[in-house]
């Protein structure tokens, strides 16, 4: 069955994450927003996805200081970050390339991260462009540390870093990732080339496995009637969907 | 109806209340920005504003640092989302024409809830070892006393001179309806005062229905009100309209350049006074 | 309606979850008081609660500890308001019966927010020189460390087993409508499950109409609900019925002793599930 | 004019109170909660009144919190305690009689008091009986202290004691109260003999001012009706007035 590299990425994602009690997705993750709710899917109701800005998808009432309160709670049990630059120590940049302050490109900012990385059990970091601009030695600035002494307060951290490429797994005692998977039609050799942080590479690197078809008919229906919602943009792009308008009372 | 003087003929007399170098605390994007206070404070030619985000803020920062009227900002992110990084922002950065006071979301919203309770600081748990930390010289990392060998960040409390926002709704005794953006509730609670524009007018008293009071900010945290139909354009309002896609995008390209944000300023800033005029 | 494992039949069937020893925060007497699972709670004899009132009780509090069911009392106040001192508790007092955290109505709700946060701790003005702070060895004095010589207090973060209260509305998703009654969403926030008795089910979901989510506690924090008409009797429920002023003055007499009280929760409490059989 | 025990209280406590902002009023004390209705009729509409418990003269949509948020941000004015046991340095006593924990008198606790009394500017001391068990040396147990040592934040503090037989003042500097006038019918010398602490007695103590004609009227007239919502017992033994049934939708 054909599948876009979108529909691979969401079903890479959602594996890492069946049987997850509540998974909270941020503004501007559609795949991983996808994958929750395929994940919320297979879950028959049991999985609680927390779309941010999502009309139906969330159950926020006490403002933008729930989701962060939730995750103090030990409510959250897996989110997704990204990176403007991503190192080997999972560390993530999400303010800018160059020198703090005044930097020579300035990001948005670094949002949540630097707390729900620290107390979220399962963060996946999600970047599409795998390059070794964004895969980098050491990021330029640490928005939020993949790892921390051992006196600090941290139940969460990464758990994988998912690109284009291939798949990272994060290993926390010896604080680097190891190659995990390699997408279809991409090398090992393509990836190490791509990385600009040192990894483990195990003998043999399985190739990531392909989209089950009911998972991918799952994706292309429900899913993509759901996702339409938060990421309307995303939605039509990928799966051809429009909502039609539809307002709340 | 009172004369309670909160009520404002007009946005452009309302937005007199903030004066140059205020602290000024602004929702985030989807949360109701008063829009067309903003672009009364850039006719206005405001300056050495201190913006604070909750948490975070776009096309509103972005307009105000792009006029020069920002001397800092403190957030966790500016950002136009889906219409791209937000460019006046990025170009004040590199140049280093404001301050920026990075932090991450819940750091500030933490701290906005220690100036809403009296409190002078409060813990966080988390960004230790960030760089927002070694950056942040009022950010202080001491050992919680409950505990052995437990380090925790402590942030001073924000109060804001004055928050400002656009809500759905408000009544003629001063009670302004922001639903569930409870976020507004803190920052109106937090700042000394609370200027807001509102869509509409409510008849009868927010307080006197339950279902309503507990979405309502009383009259007692706000200072004045003027009313803005479509006050939050081009961005949306929570319940009532959305975003306006193609101005964004359109905002997004124009303000690429400094000559093609000043073009921007002129075409849908300016021009409305004149017009008004 | 999903099966969401939520809904229980009966009330009695619902304080099941609320185990012996468990730390048990429940509202002020004008809240919301879950008075008929109350009941239910006495006749089950559930043992060695830990009440953490928010940040005052009453009949509630003076019911369970005068039927024995209450190992620690932490709270501002327990009183019986105009119907007086509260008398189970006085007596459980000069006996020893029960532990008494005592202290003062905003540490009590600053260490819930703490804990809704899931911050270990937060500060709190006042306090100093009161004998709450000499005779509680969990609250400790610091130098504030953002100012010279300015002792302030910190309390602990108060994480609850279970909150309890009545509430005048539930929809079938188990969302639960609280109106103004803020407190209760900190409750439910901070305790790791959240037991409510509701007077009726809502048609529809709760978080569908920005009126009623404003004053809604998701479901995600809540672990059981049942209807109970009347469930706050004989208090009254903000908006829906007052108290009972004839069976408060009636307790009141009848618990001046433990006699009486006996014969009260004989007559109010134990005979009720018997004349259900 | 003939006037009650009640109505010279409520003027006397709404000579203290007028030009004030924001007066909030707790849950049992309808004397000083018609003092302050009394001063916001007064003021036409510029001072604010918060009755806790009161349908409609409380303005609070955050629960519990509110009123002691409130009061830390510096937007309460005045505020009213009472005391089991009240001493010379102010220090007042809800909590009970004899050796704290296992005392021999309990009371109900201590509620805002040990908050309230620092960080409000004007706290009026009220208590109707005034005997050596009330007005004591020192309190058995301090609910909430008068004084502070100079360090200690305290924009707040004791303002007066009212009783059913005089008024004292609080001085700061000294530490103690100043006999500041005895009601009409009493006498400096029955204050002395029924007051456990010293206080200092200036030469000459004027009498209590009886209540102004116009006051009466109005303690009478609207402020009867609007103190009968949070404290019907009051309203009905004091001023005979009932409420008819009228509750919000």
């Amino acid at each position: 069955m054909e599948y876009s590299t979108e529909e691979l990425l969401i079903c890479v994602i959602a594996r890492m994450l069946e049987g997850t009690r509540h998974i909270a997705v941020g503004t501007a993750s559609p795949i991983p927003g996808s994958a929750a709710l395929l994940v919320r899917a297979l879950s028959k109701g049991t999985t609680r996805v927390s779309v941010l800005n999502s009309t139906h998808h969330q159950f926020w009432t006490d403002g933008a200081m729930e989701l962060f309160d939730c995750a103090g709670q030990g409510r959250i049990d897996a989110f997704f970050l990204g990176g403007g630059q991503i190192d080997g120590q999972a560390n993530i940049n999400l303010v800018g390339v160059g020198d703090y302050p005044q930097q020579k490109v300035r990001w948005s900012g670094s949002f949540g991260s630097a707390y729900l990385y620290f107390v979220v059990p399962k963060v996946i970091l999600f970047r599409e462009e795998h390059t070794p601009r964004v895969m980098v030695p050491k990021v330029d600035f640490v928005s939020a540390p993949g790892v921390s002494e051992a006196n600090v307060y941290r139940p969460g951290g990464p758990h994988a870093l998912v690109s284009s490429r291939c798949v990272f797994a994060f290993d926390k005692d010896r604080q680097r990732f190891r190659l995990k998977t390699v997408h279809p039609g991409h090398t090992v050799d393509e990836v190490i080339e791509n990385t600009g942080f040192e990894f483990d590479v195990p003998a043999t690197v399985p190739d990531t496995p392909v989209p089950e078809p009911d998972r991918l008919a799952l994706i292309r229906g429900s899913v993509a009637h759901e996702v339409a919602d938060p990421y309307p943009e995303f939605a039509k792009r990928v799966f051809g969907v429009t909502l039609t308008q539809e307002k709340s009372a | 109806m009172t004369d309670n003087g909160l009520m404002f003929p007009n946005v452009d007399s309302l937005v007199e209340q903030i004066l140059d170098g205020a602290k000024v605390v602004i929702p985030a994007t989807r949360s109701g920005v008063a829009m067309e206070a903003t672009r009364a404070l850039v006719r206005r030619r405001v300056k050495n504003l201190h913006l604070v985000a909750t948490p975070a803020a776009g096309l509103q920062a972005d307009l105000l640092i792009g006029a020069g009227c920002v001397a800092t900002v403190e957030s966790a992110g500016i950002t136009l989302d889906e219409y791209g990084q937000a460019p006046a922002f990025g170009r004040a950065v590199t140049t280093g024409q404001i301050k920026v006071m990075d932090t991450t979301c819940p750091a500030i919203l933490a701290a906005l809830q220690a100036g809403e309770k009296g409190i002078p600081f409060i813990p966080l748990r988390g960004l230790i070892g960030s760089d927002l930390v070694r950056f942040r010289d009022d950010y202080k990392v001491i050992d919680n006393p409950f505990a052995e060998d437990d380090p925790v960040v402590l942030l001073p409390a924000i109060v804001p001179d004055v928050a400002l926002y656009h809500a759905p709704l408000a009544d003629h005794h001063g009670n302004v309806w922001i639903g569930k953006q409870m976020e507004l509730k803190v920052i109106s609670h937090a700042a000394r005062e609370t200027i807001v524009t509102v869509e509409e007018f409510y008849d009868g008293n927010l307080l006197d229905d339950d279902r309503m009071a507990a979405g309502t900010v009383p009259a007692l945290y706000v200072s004045g009100i003027a009313l803005a139909e479509n006050g939050a354009w081009p961005l949306g309002l929570p319940g009532a309209y959305d975003v306006d896609a193609d101005h964004m995008t359109a905002y997004a390209a124009s303000a690429r350049t400094s000559d093609g944000f000043t073009q921007y300023l002129a075409d849908h800033v300016h021009t409305v006074r004149a017009a008004a005029e």
